[in-house]
């Protein structure tokens, strides 16, 4: 046999096998993987929906996502089927880089329910503690309950970290504050050390309330 | 099963295209190169780690056959890969008599006398300088140990009498010192020459005594007491051993007034 | 108390200076000059050494072989060793006497070198008389080259290259300026300035008498500011005609290497690697000139040298007039021998000068000074590592980085010091005098250049 | 006579006055006048810290040297600057225990495991900094009040100048900037006792003009460039040169020898890359100040700098030989 | 070393060959090979034993194929087969650690795939296995994954013992102890592997 | 703008070696002199644009058109290693001068998380073709960079004492670990 065909077999047949386990591999594992993924973000809706206990469905299987494809969203229904709220998938840049949470806000769009962070790469023990649950109070706790319709609509122009820009349009319904205690309903207290990813949270959740306002309504 | 069949017909066609590609540039593209650069190459683990210092192991392969590398140079390989090289290279091992380098100066501080109190860069080349570092003699060692920096197989000490001295037994006969030492000091011997005069001193007799008490004074009597004739013989103001006719003799060692022929004795395992 | 009033003094014309703009170059170092030790006294002759020690080669090239034989009878100026070939100089002996030995003895440059010794006898020791002095433009070129040839002049600054050939311009490489080089920055030293003072005729004549030999149109005495007396003494002896100008240089070492002196004098760069002759220049140094004007006028050879005797290991220094050949112990006596601290022999200054193991050396032609060096003056070498301040690369006035030079030398990178070029480094030792680490980049320096050009071989 | 060896060694015979020690304690005499504005303001919280920064170093160079089994050179005065430093760029409220961590780490993986003196590539304070702002990041951007030790104990805590202007878009006065009226790291607060130190390097030749007059030119012509672009978003160039470690920095750390080019022109693109690179933090980057990092970074291409900047060789025509 | 290692294999006991994988010619320590898995992954004592156990799992089973064909394969395709044959294998281990343990699967992030290119895994099959026969080539892979496993254990527990105070997620070090976050970031990582390989070639020295 | 946001970041910002450890066994390998560290970065952002360009099209082309993601991993590999070795080929025989100075770092390249990482971070952040390539670009002279500064800093090491265990391997990869700490300083900018 000559080198050229010894090349082209060997290769060919090495392929030809180690694709055929691989999809055999991918069709056993697909339909977990896939389950894994819908009941993750189930889950995810649950949390930040406390009254949900179902969602709207994508025929019958997956949540559906009634929101953009920048912004998803998801609805989600009490024992009654009633609408229990609606939970959405908030992202953007935080200090090292993004951050993504799924957030409950109630029916009217006027209160947020909870806060949950699914991805970020801050720093641990500074930024991340936006995520941890520590001893003293979690940040994300502060989410609960908290109003969303903006108290003033001071512009957000003066907030330096980079990334996206935060456009005046974009009220402040949600805001932080530093060094000391929230008075108003519509604040939360940043983490000390941490300000930049505490604001950068508020400012991706503004920033997604104002787009998810305008798809609701 | 849709996908499988994809699956299956997109990578075995892009193997085999891939593979098609390759055979034809193996075949139109091939550069004519050393055989004993693909055998060296064959030889290596083919990690491509870049830790011998070369980018890849191809590279490293050229440079041994081309004689610039390190033969042990393969850190992955360890030393069965180093002995492959060696086989290749036909760097035999085994087949050379052992030789041993040999410092010949037996001129240590106790021996020479000193000149001047030397005050500059601590190695031999430096001190060549600068008045020789501080020894009265201009032929002999200095003791700043330029050898036992050099030697890669850590086969030179520095005595207390400021002397070099080798162990045979690490010496593997690189030459490494032989090209340091800038007196000419070191020689490579076989181990089976073992009487050396230890000195390398031109000058006349009475100016070797001031210098120094084991140098050679040219005062002739070995070359009378050589066991064959012309063994021994006198080289300018200094004996010189004809090895390859002269053997060992205990007579010469007695004879020599300033001890400065002797025999070594290799402690070889 | 005179030394305090010429210390004021320098420093008023110093300053003087400064407004005149002195010329120089960039970088270099302002060591201590203590000139002032010996700067006024005036040259005394030492009596005759019983025994002189010429060595054959005390020049830049190929050594000379003896025209002598043991037991020779010779008198003062005759020629003791002597080559054919281009680069080389014959030597004289400077006393009549007969020649005891033909030997290796000890040489200044730190090696044993063939030598010719000689024991003084009886016969007539004085130099023939001075002749009349005729006008430098009635030579011609090759009459001066012959004359300082057959002379034995070498350069009289340190390095000691045969002047006949530095008087022998390729004919590619015109020479259009003579620079004499009166800076003697080196410090202690004060025989360049002795001889300015106490023969300025003659450094003018010989001048005149390089500027013909080599067809130069102008000529430059360069003198550093520190010696305000040496410029005033031969300001009045030029004429406009003789298109030689006085230059004050400003005071900094090493003002008188020769590359340095030509941008000074004439804003011109040696090329790197290159001669001053690439540049159209020639340097001399000013007792060259002199010796120039008395060989090619007298035909006498360099037979006797003044010679600074110095430092604090001295008991009385002085400026003394020596016969090349007599060995140093017997100059160091007549200066009233070592002060009990003594404890290193250079011969030269302290910046460029051989430290010396031995008193049997003897003065050379090109020994300038003897310098003596207390236990209190040399420092003990600890070289600490590098600690990149920076200080060596200001100081260095090659435009080099001594620092990495000396570090690549010490882990035996070899191979990377013509990067650094390694080459044009002329081992002023203005790096090693400024380092805060006392880091002996010189040495390290020639140890590299030795082991590249055996590598080279 | 005769029996007395000379010595011999090679030219040239003699050295300039100035030695490693006197260098170092000179800086050490530079530093004074800060370190006393950080007692002034931080009390003896301040005095404890560099206390305990200089003895960890000092005592960590000590065993470092003696393990290794080299010359201990602990005297030498370098390991007592490091402690200053670092101490000085440390939050007032910082634990002992965690600026005993940082010393030993600037000591350790910043100077010694290159060599000791001379061979270390960055600045050891700063590797001790940038280690505990990594390690304890809370900690370590913990700011107090001055004089808090007078005050009453609560409402202690503040925020630097240059985070009020970052985060609040609050400017603090300039005399407050000069004189350390403010909150930050223990020496960096007071510009005018660093411009002292300074000078006094300057005067004595230990430093390198050109690394701070490139460094402070270059933030303060970017200043102006971006103040003037848009004075509502980015804060004067004033308040550039006299907030936060830029003082401290241009004159004490972007200076240190062992870890800036030796070239002239060398150190002329160190101050400017420095400049550039703190500019770059303090205005888009997510830290309000960039001093530490800026130099860090410099301290890495010092190599490449030294290397690709060599001075023209006397005679070269263009481009060397 | 590869013929010396089939007699080895054979005749001188397995404790032998493992003492060569997991101190002679530890992959990472000695050849400095797999060093990015080894720095990125090793933050937590957990994800240590993923990858460890992930890259094992590939590098035995691929050497297994790769010493079974290795008569049949042509220079020029060598590595494009290899890589193909382990990329099968890595494919089909991501796709079990996210079908059945989905949480490691998330924590160990995009360096699963990047054991397709493992310098360990191509350098033991271009060094060892296309070589070698079957049963050599197994236990080359076995002890070198075991080198390679303890290394990033050992550097998973400094890491976490440090930079969180605990070990598997059980608090080891007590409240007094305050972690050191650079020890979970990349610098930290960089700094211990450097100091541990300092202290291995120390005590290496001075076995010698 | 956008474009320029990319190459920083993977530039600078997120630099392969010093923030994603990526390649860090040729960073370590073939960073001890300047003059090679050039060579294989040049070679290196030669050999990421190839594979970004080539990621992207497989990616769209056969494992999104196909829908067969589970491919994603032997596909690239195959075609990269493949392709690498082609060229590499290539320039042996047609251009020996840039063989010496490039071609010789290529199979070190191949088989290099950096460039399979390159190919998969391009599709997790589901790039264009244009961005791919930017982002393939930025990252290779971030490692080039980084790559240089290393080497620079290792020749200075050349002249310096350091403790004998941790010669090679053990300073560099301190020394990157310090790289790293000051990199940290960046964080946020993009
Ligand atoms: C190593 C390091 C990591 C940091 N990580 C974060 C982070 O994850 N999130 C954040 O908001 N700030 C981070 N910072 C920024 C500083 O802590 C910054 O000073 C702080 O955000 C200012 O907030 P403060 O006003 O609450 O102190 C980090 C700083 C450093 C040095
Ligand atoms: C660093 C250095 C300093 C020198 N200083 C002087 C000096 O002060 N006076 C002098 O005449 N020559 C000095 N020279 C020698 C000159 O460079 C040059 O060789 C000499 O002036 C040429 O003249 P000559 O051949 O007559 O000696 C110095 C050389 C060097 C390298
Ligand atoms: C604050 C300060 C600023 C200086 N500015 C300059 C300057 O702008 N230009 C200059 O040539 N020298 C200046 N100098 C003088 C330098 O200190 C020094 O004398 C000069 O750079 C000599 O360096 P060199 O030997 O490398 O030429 C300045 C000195 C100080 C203390
Ligand atoms: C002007 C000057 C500045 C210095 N700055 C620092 C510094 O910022 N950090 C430091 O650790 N050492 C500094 N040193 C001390 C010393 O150079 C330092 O310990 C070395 O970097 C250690 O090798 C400085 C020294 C001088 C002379
Ligand atoms: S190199 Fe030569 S002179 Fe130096 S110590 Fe060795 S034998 Fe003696
Ligand atoms: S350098 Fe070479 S020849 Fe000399 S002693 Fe060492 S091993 Fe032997
Ligand atoms: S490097 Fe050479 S030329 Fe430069 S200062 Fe030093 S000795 Fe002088
Ligand atoms: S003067 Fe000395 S310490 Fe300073 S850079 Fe030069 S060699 Fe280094
Ligand atoms: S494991 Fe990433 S390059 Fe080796």
């Amino acid at each position: 046999m000559n080198v050229t065909k010894q090349m082209v077999l060997v290769l060919t047949v090495v392929g030809v096998i180690s694709s055929l386990l691989m999809a055999a591999s991918d069709t056993l594992t697909r339909p977990l993987i896939e389950q894994h993924k819908r009941e993750e973000l189930q889950q995810a809706i649950f949390e930040v929906l406390p009254e949900a206990k179902e969602c709207e469905r994508d025929g019958g299987q997956e949540c559906k996502n009634i929101g953009t494809d920048e912004l998803r969203v998801y609805k989600g229904l009490n024992a009654a089927n009633e609408i229990a709220g609606y939970a959405f998938v908030a992202e953007g840049p935080g200090f090292q880089g993004t951050i993504q949470m799924m957030i409950g806000i109630s029916p009217d769009l006027s209160q947020l329910f909870s806060m949950k962070v699914l991805a970020q790469v801050e720093t641990p023990g500074l930024g991340a503690r936006i995520a941890e649950e520590t001893d003293k109070k979690d940040f994300f706790e502060q989410f609960a309950g908290l109003q969303a319709q903006g108290m003033d609509s001071v512009s957000a122009g003066s907030q330096k970290y980079q990334g996206q820009p935060t456009t005046a349009e974009i009220p402040n319904f949600i805001q932080s504050v530093k060094n000391e205690t929230p008075d108003e309903p519509n604040e939360i207290q940043a983490i000390t050390g941490a300000t930049i990813s505490s604001k950068a949270v508020v400012s991706i959740i503004n920033q997604s309330l104002f787009k998810l306002r305008q798809i609701i309504q | 099963m849709t996908t499988i069949i994809l699956a299956i017909l997109s990578m075995g066609g892009m193997c085999a295209l891939l593979s098609f590609l390759l055979a034809g540039a193996d075949k139109k593209l091939r550069v004519e190169q050393d055989p004993r650069v693909e055998k060296v190459l064959a030889a290596l683990p083919g990690v491509n780690c870049g830790g011998c210092g070369f980018p890849g192991c191809s590279a490293f392969a050229e440079h041994v056959v081309a004689g610039d590398a390190r033969i042990n140079g393969c850190a992955p390989g360890g030393q069965a890969t180093a002995e492959k090289i060696a086989a290749i290279m036909g760097v035999e091992v085994g087949s050379m008599e052992k030789q041993v380098a040999v410092v010949l100066c037996h001129g240590g501080t106790k021996e020479a006398a000193r000149s001047a109190v030397y005050n500059g860069v601590k190695t031999c080349r430096a001190a060549m300088f600068i008045g020789g570092g501080g020894k009265l003699c201009y032929y002999g060692c200095m003791g700043y140990g330029d050898c036992v920096t050099v030697c890669p197989f850590d086969a030179i000490a520095m005595n207390d009498n400021l002397l070099p001295v080798v162990d045979p037994q690490k010496c593997t006969a690189c030459g490494k010192c032989v090209e340091a030492c800038p007196r000419h000091l070191i020689e490579l011997h076989p181990i089976n020459h073992t009487m050396f005069v230890f000195c390398k001193s031109q000058d006349k007799g009475p100016a070797v005594k001031k210098a120094c008490s084991v140098g050679c004074i040219a005062c002739r009597v070995c070359v009378k007491n050589s066991p064959i004739e012309n063994g021994i013989v006198m080289n300018g103001n200094l004996a010189s051993i004809d090895h390859a006719i002269c053997p060992p003799s205990d007579i010469v060692v007695e004879k020599c007034p300033m001890k400065t022929i002797q025999i070594v004795k290799y402690d070889l395992k | 108390m005179i030394i305090v009033i010429r210390i004021i003094a320098n420093s008023l014309f110093n300053s003087v200076g400064n407004i005149m703009e002195l010329k120089t170059f960039k970088h270099g170092i302002h060591p201590e000059y203590y000139k002032e030790l010996t700067q006024d006294l005036a040259t005394v002759p030492m009596p005759l050494p019983k025994q002189i020690i010429i060595p054959l080669q005390q020049h830049i090239g190929v050594p000379c072989q003896p025209a002598v034989q043991v037991k020779d009878e010779v008198r003062v100026g005759d020629i003791v060793g002597n080559s054919e070939a281009f680069v080389s100089s014959p030597v004289h002996t400077s006393m009549s006497g007969v020649v005891k030995k033909v030997e290796p003895y000890p040489h200044p440059g730190g090696a044993m070198v063939n030598s010719v010794i000689i024991e003084a006898n009886e016969q007539d020791q004085s130099f023939p008389p001075k002749k009349e002095q005729r006008e430098a433009a009635s030579y011609s070129a090759e009459d001066i080259r012959t004359a300082v040839r057959k002379a034995g002049l070498v350069g009289l600054g340190g390095a000691g290259f045969p002047t006949h050939v530095k008087l022998t311009p390729p004919k590619d490489k015109p020479i259009d300026t003579v620079v004499i080089n009166a800076a003697e920055c080196e410090p202690y030293l004060t025989s360049d300035h002795r001889m300015i003072l106490e023969q300025p005729e003659e450094v003018i004549y010989g001048t005149q008498l390089i500027m013909k030999a080599v067809g130069a149109k102008k000529g430059y005495i360069g003198i550093e500011a520190n010696k305000p007396n040496a410029l005033e003494i031969l300001r009045p002896l030029l004429s406009a005609a003789d298109q030689i100008e006085l230059l004050a240089l400003e005071v900094k070492y090493p003002q008188g290497a020769e590359k340095m002196l030509i941008k000074a004098a004439v804003n011109r760069e040696v090329p790197a690697g290159g001669l001053p002759m690439d540049v159209g220049v020639n340097v001399n140094n000013v007792t060259g000139a002199v010796a120039v004007a008395k060989a090619v006028r007298d035909g006498l050879p360099v037979l006797e040298r003044i010679v600074t005797v110095t430092g604090k290991g001295i008991r009385e220094p002085k400026n003394v007039l020596v016969r090349v050949g007599t060995p140093i112990k017997e100059v160091i006596e007549f200066c009233g021998g070592f002060t009990p601290s003594a404890r290193k022999i250079i011969l030269g200054g302290p910046m460029m000068g051989i430290a010396q193991t031995t008193l049997d050396v003897p003065v050379i032609k090109a020994t300038g000074g003897i310098l003596i060096l207390t236990d209190e003056e040399i420092s003990e070498l600890k070289p600490h590592t590098c600690i990149h301040c920076g200080k060596c690369v200001h100081a260095c006035p090659m435009g080099l980085i001594p620092s990495k030079l000396g570090a690549l030398v010490e882990r035996e990178l070899y191979e990377k010091l013509p990067e650094y070029n390694v080459n044009d480094c002329m081992e002023c030792g203005c790096c090693v005098y400024v380092c805060p680490a006392k880091r002996p980049m010189v040495h390290w320096i020639k140890v590299g250049k030795a082991v590249l050009r055996s590598r080279k071989k | 006579m005769e029996e007395q060896l000379f010595v011999i060694s090679s030219a040239p015979h003699v050295n300039s006055e100035e030695t490693i020690p006197k260098i170092m304690y000179t800086v050490v005499l530079a530093l004074i006048p800060a370190m006393l504005c950080a007692v002034i303001f931080f009390g003896f919280r301040a005095v404890l810290l560099i206390a305990t920064c200089v003895i960890a170093c000092v005592l960590t160079e000590y065993v470092f040297q003696r393990t290794r089994k080299k010359d201990v050179t602990i005297t030498d005065g370098s390991a007592i600057i490091t402690g200053i430093l670092l101490a000085l760029v440390l939050p007032p409220k910082l634990s002992l225990l965690s600026a005993v961590l940082g010393s030993v780490v600037a000591i350790a993986l910043g100077k010694q495991v290159f060599g000791g003196l001379g061979h270390n590539i960055f600045n050891p304070a700063l590797v001790g900094r940038a280690f505990l702002q990594a390690t304890y990041p809370v900690a370590m951007t913990t700011w107090v009040k001055p004089f808090f030790y007078v005050g009453s104990p609560d409402a202690i805590s503040t925020a630097t100048p240059l985070a009020l202007m970052k985060f609040e878009s609050q400017a603090t006065a300039y005399w407050k900037l000069l004189i350390g009226y403010s909150g930050g790291c223990l020496g960096e607060t007071s510009a005018l006792a660093l411009l002292l130190g300074g000078a006094y390097l300057l005067y004595k030749e230990c430093i390198e003009w050109r690394i701070p007059a490139a460094y402070l030119g270059t933030v303060f012509i970017l200043g102006s460039v971006f103040w003037l672009a848009d004075s509502s978003k980015y804060p004067d160039p004033i308040f550039q040169l006299f907030a936060g470690g830029l003082m401290l920095g241009a004159w004490f750390m972007a200076t240190d020898m062992v870890t800036s080019p030796v070239t002239p022109l060398g150190c002329w693109i160190f101050g400017i890359g420095v400049g550039i690179m703190v500019i770059i933090i303090r205005l888009f980057g997510g830290l309000p100040e960039g001093v530490m990092y800026s130099i860090l970074m410099m301290n890495a291409i010092t190599p490449l700098l030294n290397r690709y900047t060599k001075p023209k060789v006397f005679g070269s025509r263009k481009g060397g030989e | 070393m590869a013929e010396k290692a089939v007699q080895q294999t054979t005749g001188i006991p397995f404790l032998h060959e493992l003492k060569r994988g997991v101190w002679l010619e530890n992959p990472v320590f000695r050849q400095i090979l797999g060093t990015c898995p080894t720095l990125a992954v090793t933050n937590t004592v957990k994800n240590s034993l993923g990858i460890g156990l992930a890259t094992s799992f590939v590098l035995i089973t691929s050497s297994l194929i790769v010493s079974l064909i290795r008569k049949l394969v042509p220079g020029q395709v060598r590595i494009a087969t290899f890589t193909v044959i382990i990329a099968a294998f890595v494919t089909i281990a991501d796709q079990f650690l996210a079908a059945m343990f989905p949480a490691i699967s998330k924590s160990l992030g995009p360096f699963v795939p990047l054991i397709v290119v493992n310098c360990i895994i191509l350098g033991r099959h271009e060094a060892f296995a296309s070589k070698n026969p079957v049963k050599a080539s197994l236990v080359d892979a076995i002890v070198m994954s075991c080198g390679f496993i303890t290394t990033v254990v050992c550097l998973g527990i400094v890491r976490e013992l440090l930079g969180s105070g605990s070990i598997l997620g059980i608090q080891i070090l007590g409240e007094w102890f305050k972690p050191w976050v650079v020890m979970i970031l990349p610098a930290g990582a960089f700094l211990s592997l450097g100091i541990g390989l300092g202290l291995m070639n120390h005590l290496a020295r001075k076995k010698a | 703008m956008k474009y320029l946001t990319i190459f920083i970041s993977a530039s600078v910002v997120n630099n392969f070696v010093l923030s994603y450890f990526l390649g860090i066994c040729p960073f370590i390998g073939v960073s001890n002199k300047i003059d090679s560290a050039i060579g294989m970065g040049m070679a290196v952002t030669f050999v990421m644009s190839l594979t970004a360009c080539i990621s992207w099209l497989i990616n769209h082309f056969v494992l999104i058109g196909l829908n067969l993601p589970f491919l994603e991993y032997a596909a690239f590999i195959l075609v990269i290693a493949s392709l690498v070795q082609l060229v590499e080929m290539f320039i042996k025989k047609t251009a020996p001068a840039l063989y010496q100075a490039l071609g010789i770092y290529l199979p070190l390249i191949t088989t290099n998380c950096a460039i399979l990482g390159l190919a998969l971070l391009g599709v997790l952040r589901e790039y264009t073709l244009v961005e791919n390539l930017f982002f393939g670009v930025g990252a290779g002279v971030g490692f080039t960079l980084a790559l240089i500064i290393m080497a620079g800093i290792r020749e200075e090491l050349e002249l310096a004492d350091v403790p004998v265990s941790l010669q090679g391997a053990g300073i560099t990869l301190i020394t990157a670990g310090l790289l790293a700490l000051s990199f940290m300083g960046f964080a946020g900018i993009i």
